[in-house]
C-alpha cells in the first residue's frame, strides 16, 4: 500500500461518505457542510492528478463561492434548526433502485473495459501553460469558450439579479 | 507523481459514478429545492472528476479535460447563482421551498 | 401547361378571391363563379379528352406531366387522367357546384365555410388527377382535414362528437393506408433499382406475393374506411347527421368515392395477386355491408341517418363490384360511384332544404309535404326512385351493370354473394318508399307546414343540376359506360394475370 | 314493309308525359287532358295501322318477327348488350292494339270521371308515362329492355295508385304494390342473369329461335336437383307472377283499387297485370322446350289462383275488390292455358291464353269503367250502398250486363270463345285442372251476377241525391268497349296469334262448351235467386258456412301473414336488431376503442404529475434501461 493509494482511498471514502451524508442528512445546514467536505476532497483528488490550478479553482469557486451561496440561501429561506421532512417511501425506493442499478450497471461496464494508459509525454500544468492556452486562438487554444463562458456568466449575473430583485409593484 | 501505476483509471471513474448516482438520488428523494440543488452540484462534480481523470490518464499531452472542468465549474457557478435567485423568488412567492407546494403550473 | 393543373388552380384562385372580398353576398358570388368555372372547365376537359382519344392517342393516361418534387424519396408531382378519373372529375365538379348553391344560406362565418369547402373540393380534384401515391395521399389528407372544421363549426346536433369521430376514424384509416402505401413503396423495386411512388411504374412491377399479402389489407381497409365498408362505417351515420348540408353532399357524394377509387386504383391494381387471394374476405364483408346498410336504414327515423345507411349499402355495392374483378362489374362499380355520388348529394341537399323549413329531420314528425313544397318533394321522389334503381335514372344502370358483371363468376360463393347483394334492391325499395310515404305523402301532420315556402332559386339550381345529371346518365348510359370501360380492359388484364 | 314510323308509338307518349309533367301547372287542366287524349288517339291510329299492315303481310303462311330498329343503350359485355328497340311479331302487335285501345278509352273516360280533381294534369302525365312504359314493355326486343320497362310500369302503377296521395290508405296500397312487385322482380332479375349468362344473349329472337343455342343446347348445370334453366325460367315466372298477381304474390292487387277507377281499369285489369302472361308467352319456346316442368308449375299456380280468387270474390262487398279478385281469377285462366300448352301445332293453350287476354282486356276494362260510372253516381264503393240503379243509369246498366254475360261465358259473347278454348286446352292436358277451371267458370258467373244484381236490382237504398247517368265522355267508352266485348270473340285469333306464327287448326267441342255454358247458367240462376230481390237467404248461407265465409271474406288471412312477416319479422326481428347491432356493437366497438384510448391517456396523464422528480426518474430509468438493452441484450 503506497502513499498515493492510501491518500486516494481516504479521499474517495471521504467523498462517498460525505456525499451520502449530504443527501440523507435532515438538517439542511449540515447537508451543506457535508457538501463542502465533498468538494474539498475533490479538490484533493485534482491535486493528486497534478492539476493544481484546478484544485485551487475548485476550492475557491465551490467551497468559497457556491457553498457559501447555498448557505446564504438556506439562511434566507429556513430556520437554522428546522429539520427537513423525511423523504417519501416511494421516492426513496425509486431513487434507491435507480441509483443502485445505475451504479451497478456503470461499474460493471467500466470494469469490463480495459483503458489503455497513454504513453505520451505530459504537458505542464503550470499557470503559464494554462494561461497561454486559455487565451490562445490556435488549435490548442480556448479563447472562444472562455469568452462564451464569460458572456454566460455575465448573463447569469444579470439574470439572477433580475430574478431575485424585489418586485417594485 | 505518476498515478497510473498506483491507481487505475477505473477507480476514478467508479468513484465518479458513485458520486453521480448519489447526487441523482439526492435530486430524486429530496423535496427541498436547495437540497436538490446540492444534488445537482454533486452530479456536476462527478462529471468533473471524469473529465479530469480522462485527461490525466489518457491524454496527458493535452489539457482539454482540464479546461472542460473549468468551464463546467463556471457554468455551475452561473447555474447556482440563477437557481438560488429562483429559489429566493419562489420563497417570496410561496413562502416555501418545497417542490410539492409549488404546483401552480400543474394541469 | 398541363390542363389538369387548372383543376387545382381554379379552387386556389377562388379561395384567394374569397379571402379578399368582404361581405356575405360577394363571398357567395365568388364561390359560385369559381365552382361554375370548375364545372365548365370539367366539360372542356372532357372535350379535350375525347379529342385526344379521337386523334389516336391510345396512352393509358392522358395529359401526363411529371415534376420531381422531393428527390430523396423519389416523390413526384405526377398528374394524368384516364376515363375513370375523368368521370370522377365530372362527378366532383357537378357535386361541388350543387353544393355551393345548397349552402347559399350559410351565414355563420361564411368566408371560412366556403374556403374550407373549396379546400375540400380541391383535395378531391387533386386526388383524382394524381398518379403518385404520395401526392395522392397528400391530397387525400387535404380533403379529410377540412371536414373536421366544417362539421365541428357549422354542423348541428352533437357536432363536436361527430366531427371527432369522423375525423378520428378517417385518420385511423389513413394511418393504415400510410402503412400500406409505404409497404408498396418499399417493395416497388424488388429487383433493385430506384424505389418509386409512381403508380404507373409500380403497376409494371411484380411485388413479391408475401409483401402483397401483408400490405393489401392495410391498403384496402385504409381506403375501405373512407368507402364505408362494414364494419368501419359507423363514422358515416353520425358524421353525416351532424354535418352541414354541403358537407354531407360533398362527403357522401365525392369523398366516399375516394375510398372506392383508391381501393381499385391502388390496393387492387398494384397488389393484384393479394387481391385475388384475399378477395373472399372482402366480398363477404361487402355483401354484408350491402344488405346490412339497407336493413339498418329501414329502422332509422332521422332522414340523414336513413341516407347514411343507404350510403353504406350503396358504397358496399361499389366495393363488392370492384372485388368481382371483371370488366363489367368494375364498370358497374365506377358507374355506381358516380350514380350514388349524384343521388346521395341530391338527397342530402334536399334533406338540408327540408330541415331548413321544418326544423326537424325525424320522419315521424313530418308528413304531407308534397302538398306544401311540391318542387322539393318531386325532386325527392326522383332521388328516391333513382336510389331504388328505376330505369331511366342513373341507379339502375349502375346496379344492373354490377349484377350482370358479378354474375359472370360461376362458382357458388360468388353467385350466392351476388344474390345476397341483389336482394338489397327490394330492401332499398322498402325504406325509400317508407320515407316517401311518411314524409311527402299522406295528410299534413302539422299546420305550421301550410306556411312553408317552396324552393328558392338557388335551391332549384342545386337540385335541378343533380337531377339532370342523374337523368342524363340514366337515359344515355352508353357514353359514360364506354368512357369508363376504355381504360379498364388493360387494368383488368393486369388484375387477372 | 317499312315500319319505321312505329318509333312514334314510343316517342309520342313520353313527349306528352314530359310536356304535361313540366308544363302541367301552367296550363288549364282540361287542356292537358285533351292534349293527352288526342296524343293517345294518334298513337292508337298508328297502332291499328301497324296491326293492319303486320297481319296483312304473311311470309309463307306465317308471321315473322321484325326488329324495326335497335339503339345501343348500354353495353355489359361484348355479347350482353341492352338495346332499346321495337320488335313486331303477332304477340306484340296484338298487345299494341289492346293497350292503345283500352288506354284511349280510359283517357276519354277520365275526362269526365276525373273532372275537377286536383292534379288533373298530373293524372294525365302519369297516364302517358304508363302508356309509354307499357308499350315499351310489349315492344321490347330483348329481355333487359323488357325488364327496364317492367320497372317503369311498376313505378307508373305506384304513382297512379298513390294518386290521392293525401289518403293514407292509397299511399300504403301504392307502397305495397310496389314492394311486392319489386320482390317478384328480384326473382325476374336473377332469372334474367342466370338465363343470359348461359345463353349469352338478351335478345328475344335469339332466345326463342328454335334452332338457336338457347333451346338446342340448354345448360346441363344442375342446382339443388333442378336444372339451372328451370331455375331461371321459374325465377322469370316469379317476376311475371308478381306483376300478374298470382298466388302468393297477389296481395297487392286488391289494395291497388285505392287508385282512381279508370286507372284500375287500365292498369290493374286490362294491361299491366297481364304483363306476366305476356312475359311467359314471349319466352314460350324456351319454357316449352327447355323446361316443361316450370310450365307445369305455372299451370298449377294459375289454376289455384283462379279458384282461390273466385271464392274470395264471392264474399267481398267493395265492388272494385270483387272485380280485382275476378281479374286475379281470369289471369289464372290465362296462366293455366299457357301452362297446359304445347308448341306449334299443339299450341292451343298458348293461343287460347292470348285470346282470353285479348277479350278479357275489353270486358274487364268495361266492368271497371262501369263500376267507376256507378261509383261516380253513388259516391261509394260498397255494394250495400247500391241497388236498383237500372232505372237511373240505363247505359251503364246495359253495358255492365253485357260485360257480366261476357265474363260468365255466355255465347256468342267474346268471353265464351276464349274461355272455351282454354277449357279445351286444359281438358286435353290435365283433367284435374280442367275440372277446377270448369268449376271456377260457374263461380265466376255467380259472383259477377251477385255483383250485377246487387248494383242494379235488389232494393233501392236511400240516396242523398238521385243517381243519374254519367256524362257522354264516360258513356261513349262504355259503349265502345261493350261493342268490343261482344264482337272481339269473332276475331280469327287462331290464324293470327299463335306460338309459332303459323295458323292453328281449331275445332269447336260441344262436349266442353256445353257443360261450361251449363255451369255458367247455374251460377247466374243461383245469383238471381239470392240477390235479385232483397231477402235473407245470403245471410243464412253465410251464417251456415260461417268459418269458411269469414276466411274467404278476410282473403284467407294472406295479408295478415304477409303483414306478420314483413312487419314483425323483417322490421322487428331483422331491421331493429341490425340497427341495434350497429349502434351498440359496431359503433360500440369503435367507441370502445376510443374510450380505451382515452382511458389509457388518462392513466398516462397521471404520470404527467407536475412533480419534476418523477420526470427525472422516468428519464434516468429510461436511459438506464436503454443502456442496459443496448449493451447487454445484443
Amino acid at each position: 500500500m503506497t502513499g498515493p493509494k492510501i491518500i486516494f482511498f481516504i479521499l474517495a471514502a471521504a467523498i462517498v461518505v460525505f456525499s451520502i451524508l449530504s443527501i440523507f442528512s435532515r438538517r439542511i445546514l449540515r447537508a451543506a457542510i457535508y457538501l463542502l467536505f465533498v468538494l474539498v476532497a475533490m479538490a484533493g483528488l485534482y491535486y493528486m492528478m497534478n492539476f493544481q490550478f484546478l484544485a485551487a479553482v475548485q476550492l475557491m469557486l465551490y467551497a468559497g463561492g457556491i457553498v457559501v451561496l447555498i448557505i446564504f440561501s438556506i439562511l434566507l429561506t429556513s430556520q437554522i434548526d428546522s429539520k427537513l421532512q423525511a423523504p417519501k417511501g416511494s421516492h426513496l425506493l425509486a431513487g434507491g433502485i435507480t441509483a443502485i442499478a445505475g451504479i451497478a450497471l456503470s461499474a460493471i461496464t467500466i470494469l469490463q473495459f480495459t483503458f489503455k494508459p497513454s504513453q505520451e509525454n505530459a504537458v505542464g500544468t503550470d499557470m503559464r501553460t494554462i494561461g497561454l492556452q486559455l487565451m490562445n486562438t490556435d488549435v490548442q487554444g480556448y479563447a472562444l469558450p472562455f469568452e462564451v463562458i464569460s458572456v454566460l456568466l455575465l448573463a447569469a449575473l444579470v439574470g439572477s439579479i433580475f430574478i431575485a430583485q424585489k418586485k417594485k409593484v | 507523481m505518476n498515478l497510473q501505476a498506483e491507481i487505475p483509471l477505473d477507480y476514478m471513474i467508479v468513484l465518479s459514478t458513485i458520486v453521480f448516482f448519489v447526487g441523482l438520488m439526492g435530486v430524486l428523494i429530496r423535496r427541498n429545492l436547495i437540497t436538490m440543488l446540492m444534488g445537482i452540484e454533486l452530479m456536476l462534480n462527478a462529471v468533473n472528476i471524469n473529465f479530469v481523470a480522462f485527461n490525466h490518464y489518457l491524454f496527458p499531452n493535452r489539457l482539454e479535460g482540464h479546461f472542460f472542468a473549468l468551464i463546467v465549474m463556471a457554468i455551475a457557478a452561473a447555474e447556482a447563482a440563477i437557481a438560488i435567485a429562483l429559489i429566493i423568488n419562489i420563497y417570496r412567492q410561496f413562502n416555501t421551498v418545497s417542490v410539492d407546494d409549488v404546483d401552480e403550473l400543474k394541469y | 401547361m398541363n390542363p389538369l393543373l387548372i383543376l387545382l388552380i381554379i379552387p386556389l384562385l377562388t379561395i384567394v378571391g374569397i379571402a379578399f372580398v368582404k361581405d356575405l353576398t360577394k363571398v357567395r358570388l365568388v364561390s359560385a363563379i369559381g365552382m361554375s368555372g370548375q364545372l365548365i372547365f370539367s366539360f372542356i376537359l372532357l372535350y379535350l379528352f375525347y379529342q385526344q382519344r379521337n386523334t389516336g392517342n391510345t396512352d393509358d393516361m392522358l395529359f401526363v406531366s411529371t415534376t420531381m418534387w422531393y428527390e430523396a424519396f423519389n416523390i413526384q408531382l405526377k398528374f394524368g387522367i384516364d376515363g375513370i378519373s375523368m368521370a370522377m372529375i365530372m362527378l366532383t365538379s357537378i357535386v361541388t357546384f350543387a353544393g355551393i348553391f345548397a349552402s347559399w344560406q350559410v351565414e355563420h362565418l361564411p368566408k371560412e365555410f366556403f374556403i374550407s369547402l373549396i379546400i375540400l373540393a380541391g383535395g378531391v380534384f387533386g386526388f383524382f388527377i394524381s398518379l403518385d401515391l404520395f401526392t395522392m395521399f397528400l391530397f387525400y389528407e387535404m380533403a379529410v382535414i377540412p371536414m373536421y372544421l366544417l362539421i365541428g363549426l357549422w354542423g348541428s346536433g352533437p357536432k363536436e362528437y361527430s366531427a371527432m369521430k369522423l375525423t378520428l376514424m378517417l385518420m385511423g384509416g389513413s394511418a393504415l393506408l400510410m402503412v400500406g402505401l409505404l409497404g408498396i413503396y418499399f417493395n416497388s423495386a424488388p429487383d433493385g433499382g430506384r424505389l418509386t411512388y409512381d403508380l404507373t411504374e409500380i403497376a409494371k412491377v411484380n411485388i413479391p406475393l408475401a409483401a402483397q399479402l401483408f400490405f393489401f389489407p392495410f391498403t384496402f381497409i385504409g381506403f375501405g374506411v373512407l368507402g364505408a365498408m362494414f364494419p368501419f362505417h359507423t363514422w358515416s351515420p353520425d358524421g353525416h347527421a351532424s354535418a352541414p348540408t354541403a358537407v354531407s353532399m360533398l362527403h357522401a357524394g365525392v369523398l366516399m368515392k375516394l375510398g372506392g377509387y383508391g381501393c381499385f386504383r391502388v390496393a387492387m391494381y398494384l397488389l393484384p395477386e393479394a387481391a385475388h387471394e384475399l378477395a373472399w374476405i372482402f366480398i363477404t364483408l361487402t355483401s354484408i355491408s350491402v344488405v346490412y346498410g339497407a336493413f339498418g336504414a329501414i329502422w332509422q327515423k332521422d332522414l340523414k341517418y336513413i341516407n347514411a345507411y343507404s350510403s353504406v349499402s350503396h358504397c358496399g355495392l361499389v366495393l363488392f363490384a370492384l372485388l368481382m374483378m371483371n370488366e363489367t362489374a368494375t364498370t358497374g362499380a365506377i358507374l355506381q360511384m358516380i350514380s350514388h355520388g349524384l343521388m346521395t348529394a341530391l338527397f342530402f341537399a334536399l334533406i338540408g332544404m327540408i330541415y331548413g323549413r321544418t326544423h326537424t329531420r325525424m320522419i315521424n314528425e313530418m308528413g304531407g309535404l308534397m302538398k306544401v313544397i311540391p318542387f322539393l318533394s318531386v325532386i325527392y321522389v326522383i332521388a328516391g326512385l333513382a336510389s331504388l334503381g328505376l330505369p331511366g335514372l342513373s341507379g339502375f344502370v349502375a346496379e344492373m351493370t354490377i349484377f350482370v358483371g358479378a354474375f359472370q363468376h360461376t362458382d357458388m360463393f360468388h353467385r350466392m354473394a351476388t344474390i345476397v347483394a341483389i336482394s338489397s334492391i327490394v330492401i332499398t325499395a322498402v325504406y325509400i318508399l317508407r320515407v316517401v310515404g311518411t314524409l311527402l305523402l299522406g295528410p299534413i301532420t302539422n299546420n305550421h307546414y301550410l306556411d312553408l315556402k317552396d324552393a328558392q332559386w338557388f335551391e332549384k339550381i342545386s337540385g335541378v343540376t343533380l337531377v339532370i345529371a342523374i337523368a342524363i346518365i340514366g337515359l344515355t348510359p352508353f357514353w359514360l359506360s364506354d368512357l369508363i370501360r376504355e381504360p379498364l380492359a388493360q387494368m383488368i388484364q393486369t388484375l387477372t394475370n | 314493309m317499312n315500319y319505321s314510323y312505329t318509333i312514334l308509338i314510343l316517342l309520342l307518349p313520353v313527349l306528352i308525359f314530359l310536356f304535361i309533367g313540366l308544363m302541367g301547372d301552367k296550363m288549364k287542366p282540361q287542356l292537358s287532358g285533351l292534349l293527352g287524349t288526342s296524343g293517345l288517339f294518334v298513337i292508337t291510329l298508328l297502332s291499328y295501322f301497324t296491326a293492319f299492315n303486320f297481319f296483312d303481310h304473311r311470309v309463307d303462311e306465317s308471321f315473322q318477327a321484325i326488329e324495326v330498329f335497335q339503339l345501343l343503350w348500354l353495353r355489359f359485355t361484348d355479347s350482353l348488350i341492352i338495346h332499346i328497340g321495337i320488335l313486331l311479331d303477332p304477340l306484340s302487335v296484338m298487345m299494341l292494339v289492346v293497350i292503345t285501345t283500352v288506354s284511349l278509352m280510359v283517357h276519354i273516360y277520365s275526362l269526365g270521371y276525373m273532372k275537377g280533381e286536383k292534379g288533373f294534369a298530373r293524372y294525365y302525365a302519369f297516364l302517358s308515362l304508363f302508356t309509354f312504359s307499357m308499350l315499351g314493355l310489349v315492344l321490347a326486343t330483348n329481355i333487359f329492355q323488357m325488364y327496364i320497362f317492367w320497372e317503369l310500369v311498376g313505378v307508373s302503377s305506384y304513382l297512379l295508385i298513390g294518386f290521392y296521395y293525401e289518403r293514407p290508405s292509397a299511399v300504403a296500397a301504392a307502397k305495397k304494390a310496389f314492394i311486392v312487385t319489386r320482390f317478384a322482380d328480384l326473382g325476374f332479375l336473377i332469372g334474367i342473369l342466370i338465363l343470359s349468362f348461359y345463353t349469352n344473349t338478351f335478345d328475344f329472337i335469339a332466345l326463342t329461335d328454335l334452332n338457336g343455342l338457347a333451346i338446342t343446347q340448354p345448360t346441363t348445370a344442375v342446382f339443388m336437383g333442378l336444372s339451372v334453366t328451370t331455375w331461371a325460367m321459374l325465377l322469370i315466372f316469379m317476376g311475371g307472377a308478381g306483376k300478374s298477381a298470382m298466388f302468393p304474390l297477389h296481395i297487392w292487387l286488391p289494395d291497388a283499387m285505392e287508385g282512381p277507377t279508370p286507372v284500375s281499369a287500365l292498369i290493374h285489369a286490362a294491361t299491366m297485370v297481364v304483363a306476366g302472361v305476356y312475359l311467359v308467352a314471349r319466352l314460350f319456346p324456351l319454357y316449352s322446350y327447355t323446361s316443361p316442368d316450370s310450365l307445369e308449375v305455372i299451370a298449377y299456380i294459375g289454376s289455384f289462383t283462379s279458384l282461390f280468387a273466385a271464392i274470395i270474390a264471392c264474399t267481398q262487398l267493395d265492388i272494385k275488390r270483387v272485380l280485382a279478385f275476378s281479374t286475379l281469377s281470369q289471369i289464372g285462366y290465362m296462366m293455366v292455358a299457357l301452362g297446359v300448352s304445347g308448341y306449334g301445332a299443339e299450341g292451343l293453350g298458348y293461343m287460347a291464353s292470348l285470346f282470353h287476354l285479348f277479350t278479357h282486356a275489353f270486358f274487364k276494362a268495361l266492368l271497371f269503367l262501369g263500376a267507376g260510372s256507378v261509383i261516380h253516381a253513388v259516391h261509394s264503393n260498397l255494394m250495400t250502398d247500391m241497388g236498383g240503379l237500372k232505372k237511373y243509369m240505363p247505359i251503364t246498366h246495359i253495358t255492365f250486363l253485357i260485360a257480366c254475360l261476357t265474363i260468365a261465358g255466355i255465347p256468342p259473347l267474346s268471353g265464351f270463345f276464349s274461355k272455351d278454348e282454354i277449357l279445351v286446352a286444359a281438358f286435353e292436358h290435365n283433367k284435374i285442372i280442367f275440372a277446377v277451371q270448369w268449376l271456377v267458370a260457374g263461380i265466376t258467373a255467380f259472383y259477377m251476377f251477385r255483383l250485377y244484381f246487387n248494383i242494379f236490382w235488389n232494393h233501392t237504398p236511400e240516396y242523398h241525391h238521385t243517381p243519374h247517368e254519367s256524362p257522354a265522355t264516360m258513356t261513349i267508352p262504355l259503349i265502345f268497349l261493350a261493342l268490343a266485348s261482344v264482337f272481339s270473340g269473332f276475331v280469327p285469333f287462331h290464324d293470327l296469334v299463335t306460338s309459332d306464327g303459323n295458323p292453328l287448326h281449331t275445332e269447336f267441342h260441344w262436349m266442353i262448351a256445353g257443360p261450361s255454358i251449363l255451369i255458367a247458367v247455374i251460377g247466374i240462376s243461383v245469383a238471381y235467386m239470392l240477390y235479385a230481390k232483397k231477402n235473407s237467404k245470403p245471410e243464412s248461407i253465410a251464417t251456415s258456412l260461417k268459418g269458411f265465409y269469414n276466411m274467404a271474406y278476410h282473403k284467407f288471412y294472406i295479408d295478415e301473414v304477409y303483414l306478420f312477416i314483413t312487419h314483425k319479422v323483417i322490421f322487428y326481428f331483422i331491421s331493429r336488431p341490425v340497427a341495434w347491432f350497429d349502434r351498440h356493437i359496431v359503433d360500440g366497438t369503435m367507441n370502445l376503442i376510443g374510450n380505451t384510448t382515452v382511458y389509457f391517456s388518462g392513466a398516462i396523464k397521471k404520470m404527467q404529475s407536475g412533480q419534476m422528480q418523477w420526470y427525472i426518474w422516468y428519464f434516468t430509468s429510461g436511459v438506464l434501461l436503454l443502456v442496459f438493452l443496448v449493451m447487454y441484450l445484443n
